[in-house]
C-alpha cells in the first residue's frame, strides 16, 4: 500500500465522519475533567481538512500532509491544534525523505507525526493525554509492519494497541493538559484526547483496509 | 441553554463586531484572522499583546487601549487562539521595538503563543501568567493556570511599554508580578459553552466546587456550601500560605472578581471579608478591584487575587489607562 | 439558593461596608439610617440624591462621586428606601442649593420619597424616571417603571449639578431626558431573592419573559425563546414605537444593559444586532453603554434603552465622572 | 371595649404571630405577581412593632399610635411602609380626637387609618391592592358598630367581609403597585398585600374577642 494525497483525502473525510458519529462518546469526556470544548475543536479540525481536496490533490503527498498541518494550526486553536499540527509536519517530513510506498514508511511516518506533538507538547507516555493512545499505536504500527503482517493484521494490532492505550488513561492522574488542575479527581474519567485519536485511528485503519 | 445567540458558530464574531461598534474610538476589529488593536496605533514603544479563548470578557479585549494592551486575539470560546492571529496582530502594532506577548498558562494557549513566537520575524518575548495557587505546582506538569491575576500584569506591562521600557525590562516586571500575585476560585454553578449547549459540569445546590478554574473545569475539591465567612477564610488562607513569606507586612492590591454571574452586591461582600482577612494578618490593602474582569462565561462564582505591591508595580498600576474596561486617569 | 452570604439580615450592611472600603478614595458609608455620601463634600451646588432598593447595583451607590451623585440611599433588597435615609443624607449633602431626589417610578419609591420632600426642610425637588416603555402609560395607574434609563439621568443631571445649574433647572433637564429615553428587557431567568431563598418565578427552558422589570416582576408576556436577531428587533420595534417622532433621524444613546448573570459576550452581540437595527431606521448613535448598570440581582437577561441626544444631554454624558461604576474624563 | 395602649400591644404581638404562621400563604403571591419581598417588608414592620412595647405602654394611645406609624416608616420601605405609617397616624389623629372607648370609637379610626392610607397611596377599591380588604373591612365596621353588634358580631362581620374582599382581587386586572405591569397576566392571582391585612385584621379580631 502506498500513502498518496488521494488516500489521505480519504482519511480526512473518514475521520470527519467518525468524529461526527462518536460524538456522543467524546463530547461527555472533556466536560468531565476539562473545559468542554474537545469535540467543537477536533470537529472543526475534521470538518475543515475534509473539505481541503480540491486544493489538496494536485500536491505531493508532503505538500498535502504540511498543507493540512497549516490549515489545522490556523483552525483548530486549543491544545489540540498546534499538537495536530505537529503530528502532520512530522509526517511530512518523514514521508518527504522516505516516501510512502509500504506499511513500514507509513508507519515511520506516523511515528515521526507522533514525535513531533510530543516536542510540541513536551509530554510523554503515562499523563493521561492522546499520547497515551498515540505512542503505544505507534510502536504497535511500526513493529507489525516490520514483521511483514497484512493490512489486516496490523489494523487489528493497531486498534487492539489504541484501545488498550484508551482504556489505560482511565486510572491515571492527569498531569498535563486541563485535566491536571483536578489532581486526584481526574481518575476514573477517560481523557478525550485520547479517546478522540482512537476515534481517528479506528477510522483511518478501516479505511486502509478497504482500499487494499 | 438559554443564550442571545443567532447561530453559535457566528456567536464570536457577531459580539466582536459589537464590542468594536461599542467601542469605536478605542478599536479597530480585522477579522480572518481575528484580531482587535488600538484604534490609533502607539508609536516607538514595546507592542504589547494579549490574547486566549473567548468567554473571559472583558478579558482580554476590553483592555485594549492606551497604557494597557496594543492588541488582543481572541480564540473560539476556551480554546486559544492560533498563531497566525497572534502573528498578524504583531505584525499590525509592531513599532519597531518588538512585541510582548501576554499569555495565560494553559497547554494550548502555551503551544500556540510559543509557535507564533518562533515562526515571527519581529523580536518578541512572552510572559506566561500562572497566579491560580489552586493547581499545586510542580514541574513534572504543565504547571499552574494564569486566570484573574492576568489583569493586574497587563494594566502594569501596559503602563510600563507606554512609559518607553524596553522587550526585555517589560518582560522583567510582568515576570515579577506574576511571581508575587495568587489567585484562588469558587463556584456554585457551572458555566455553559455555547457550542456545547448544556452546563459542563453537575453541581448541587449544597455543593460548590473550590479552587475552580475559569472555563469550567472542576476544581480542585468539591466541597460543602457554607456561609461565606468560612470560604472566604479558606481561599485567603490558601493564598497566603502560597505567599508565604513575601505577604509578610505587605502593600497589596486586592481584587475580587466575579466569574459572571454574581452580583456586585455579592462581590462587595465577599471583600469586606477579605479585607478583614488580611488586615488580621498585617497586611495593608492599598489598591482594590471589584467586578467582572475574568469571567467564566456565566459562571456563578467568584474569585479572589492578592497582589503585593511595591512602588514600581503601585506606580504603574496607578498610571492613565483608557480602555473599554479599566479606565482612570484620563 | 447559593450565595455569597453569612446572614441575610446582615447582608446588605456587609456588602455596603465591602463597597466603602473598596471605594474609600470616592465614598463614606452612614448607618442607620443606611446612606452613602461622596468622600470629599461638594460645595455650593444643587446636591443630587439617588436611592432605591438593593439589588440593582452598580445603581445607585456605584455613581456617587464627582459628576454625578453626592449621595445615595439603599432599600433592602427590592424594597424602597425609608424617608429618613433620604432625609439624613439631604441634611449631610445640602450646600445651601438645594436638593435634587432622583427615584424610579415605583409606588414605594415615590410614596417614601415624596414624604421625605415634604418633612423636609431644605429646599428640594424629584425626578422620577420612568423609561420602562414595556409598561403601558395611563393615568389610572401609577405609569411606567424607572430602569436602567436612571443612569442616563444620574450621569447628565449630575454634571449639570456639577456645572452650577439651579435645582429647578436640575430637576427641567431630568425630567427632560426621561421623556425622551424608553427602555424594555428580557429575562430568560429569575432573580432569587436573598431573603426568599428561592426564584420569583419559574421559567422553562423554552420560554422568555418580555418586558420583565427589575424586580423579578414577571413582564408583560411569557414568549417562545428565539434567536437573538428576532428577540432584539421586538424590542427595538418596540422602544421605537415608544419614541415615535421623537426618534425621527435622531442621535442617539445605545445603552445594552446586562440584568446581572448574562455575559458581556452576548450584551455586545445584541449591541451588534440594536445599532444594525437603528441605522437602518435612519437613526445614528453617537454615544453607547455596554455593560451592568442597572441589574435585577442574579437575573438573566438584558435591557435596551434608547435616548434621543441633543447638545446639551450629549455635553453631560460626556462630561467627567468619577465613580466606582463610571468613569471618564478624569 | 376600649383602645388602650396595653391593647395595642397586644395586637402587635398577635399580628407579629400570625404573620410567621401564615408565611406559606403570604410569600408566594408576591413572587407570582410582584417582586417577591412582600411577606419580609411585613414581617420586618411586625417584627419592630412587637418590640416596642417598653417604650410604648407609658404613652397614651394616640401616641403609640403614632410612634408606631414613625418606627413602620423607618422600618418597612417599599410601598407597604408609607401605607402602614399612614393608616397608623390617621388612626391615631382620630383617637386623639374622638378617644378609643367604643367599638364606634375604634371602626371609626380605622376607617380614618384606611383613608390616611387612601391618600398616600392615591388607591381605590378595585385596583387589586390592599384596599380592596381595608375598605370593606373599614366600611363593615363601621355599619356593624352603628348597629351595635357584639364583639363576636362585629369580628365576624370584619372577617366575612376581609376574606370577601381578599377573594375579589383574584379576578382583577392590577392597576396599582408593582403587579400593573403584569396587566392581564395579574388576574388568577390574589394581592400580596391584601392577603397580609386579611390575616393580620384576622389576628386582632380575635385578639379582641379574648379580651373582652
Ligand atoms: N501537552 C500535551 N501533550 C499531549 N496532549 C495534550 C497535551 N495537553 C493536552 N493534551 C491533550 O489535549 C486534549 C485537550 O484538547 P482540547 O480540549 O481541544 O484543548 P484545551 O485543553 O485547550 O481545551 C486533552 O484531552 C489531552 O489529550
Ligand atoms: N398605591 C397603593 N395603594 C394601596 N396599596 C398598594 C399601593 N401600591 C402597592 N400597594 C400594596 O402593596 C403591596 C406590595 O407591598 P410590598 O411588596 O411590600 O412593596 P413593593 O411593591 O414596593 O415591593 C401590594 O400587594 C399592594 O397590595
Ligand atoms: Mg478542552
Ligand atoms: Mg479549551
Ligand atoms: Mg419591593
Ligand atoms: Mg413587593
Amino acid at each position: 500500500m502506498s500513502l498518496q494525497t488521494k488516500l489521505i483525502c480519504s482519511a480526512a473525510s473518514a475521520i470527519h465522519a467518525a468524529i461526527i458519529t462518536h460524538k456522543p462518546d467524546i463530547e461527555p469526556l472533556d466536560q468531565a475533567i476539562g473545559d468542554g470544548d474537545h469535540y467543537i475543536n477536533v470537529l472543526r479540525g475534521a470538518e475543515v481538512i475534509d473539505s481541503m481536496a480540491d486544493e489538496l490533490l494536485s500536491l505531493g503527498a508532503d505538500e498535502a500532509l504540511n498543507k493540512i498541518a497549516m490549515k489545522l494550526l490556523s483552525t483548530v486553536g486549543g491544545a489540540a491544534g498546534p499538537l495536530y499540527a505537529g503530528f502532520f509536519m512530522g509526517m511530512a517530513k518523514t514521508i518527504k525523505h522516505n516516501g510512502g510506498n509500504s506499511h513500514l514508511d507509513i508507519a515511520a511516518a506516523f511515528a515521526a507525526g507522533v514525535q513531533e506533538l510530543i516536542k510540541r507538547g513536551k509530554g510523554k507516555i503515562g499523563e493521561k493525554t492522546m499520547l497515551d493512545v498515540l505512542l503505544p499505536a505507534a510502536y504497535t504500527f511500526i513493529f507489525s509492519a516490520i514483521e511483514n503482517k497484512t493490512t489486516a493484521e496490523i489494523r487489528d494490532d493497531i486498534n487492539a494497541a489504541a484501545d488498550k492505550g484508551l482504556e489505560s488513561t482511565r486510572d491515571l492522574v492527569a498531569t498535563r493538559g486541563r485535566a491536571a488542575g483536578l489532581g486526584e479527581r481526574s481518575i476514573g474519567h477517560l481523557d478525550a484526547g485520547a479517546k478522540s485519536c482512537q476515534v481517528m485511528i479506528k477510522a483511518v485503519c478501516d479505511l486502509a483496509l478497504k482500499i487494499k | 441553554m438559554k443564550k442571545f445567540v443567532n447561530n453559535v458558530d457566528n456567536m464570536l464574531t457577531e459580539s466582536l463586531s459589537g464590542f468594536e461598534k461599542a467601542h469605536s474610538d478605542l478599536v479597530l476589529l480585522h477579522l480572518e484572522p481575528n484580531y482587535l488593536t488600538r484604534k490609533t496605533k502607539a508609536e516607538n514603544k514595546v507592542a504589547v499583546i494579549s490574547g486566549g479563548g473567548a468567554g473571559h470578557e472583558p478579558l482580554h479585549a476590553g483592555f485594549i487601549g492606551k497604557g494597557m494592551l496594543d492588541a488582543a486575539c481572541p480564540g473560539q470560546v476556551f480554546t486559544s487562539p492560533t498563531p497566525d492571529q497572534m502573528m498578524a496582530a504583531a505584525e499590525a502594532v509592531d513599532t519597531g521595538k518588538g512585541v510582548l506577548f501576554i499569555a495565560k498558562n494553559y497547554a494550548g494557549d502555551v503551544m500556540n503563543f510559543e509557535m507564533a513566537g518562533e515562526i515571527l520575524s519581529i523580536k518578541n518575548a512572552t510572559v506566561l501568567t500562572s497566579d491560580d495557587c489552586a493547581v499545586i505546582n510542580s514541574t513534572f506538569t504543565d504547571g499552574r493556570r494564569g486566570v484573574a491575576g492576568t489583569v493586574i500584569v497587563e494594566k502594569c506591562v501596559g503602563s510600563y511599554a507606554e512609559a518607553g521600557a524596553d522587550l526585555a525590562t517589560c518582560k522583567v516586571l510582568g515576570d515579577k508580578i506574576n511571581a508575587q500575585t495568587a489567585s484562588i476560585g469558587v463556584a456554585f454553578t457551572s458555566c455553559t459553552v455555547p457550542a456545547a449547549g448544556k452546563p459542563t459540569f453537575k453541581i448541587s445546590e449544597t455543593e460548590i466546587e473550590m479552587g475552580v478554574g475559569i472555563h469550567g473545569e472542576p476544581g480542585r475539591k468539591r466541597e460543602t456550601m457554607r456561609e461565606a465567612d468560612a470560604i472566604i477564610k479558606d481561599i485567603v488562607d490558601a493564598i497566603l500560605t502560597d505567599l508565604a513569606d513575601k505577604a509578610k507586612s505587605a502593600e497589596v492590591l486586592l481584587l475580587v472578581n466575579g466569574l459572571g454571574a454574581t452580583p456586585l452586591m455579592e462581590l462587595y461582600l465577599i471583600y469586606n471579608i477579605a479585607e478583614k482577612l488580611l488586615q488580621e494578618q498585617g497586611i495593608t490593602i492599598i489598591r482594590s478591584l471589584v467586578g467582572n474582569y475574568t469571567t467564566a462565561i456565566d459562571m456563578s462564582g467568584a474569585s479572589i487575587t492578592v497582589c503585593i505591591l511595591d512602588d514600581e508595580i503601585k506606580k504603574h498600576w496607578d498610571s492613565p489607562v483608557h480602555t473599554a474596561a479599566l479606565r482612570w486617569g484620563v
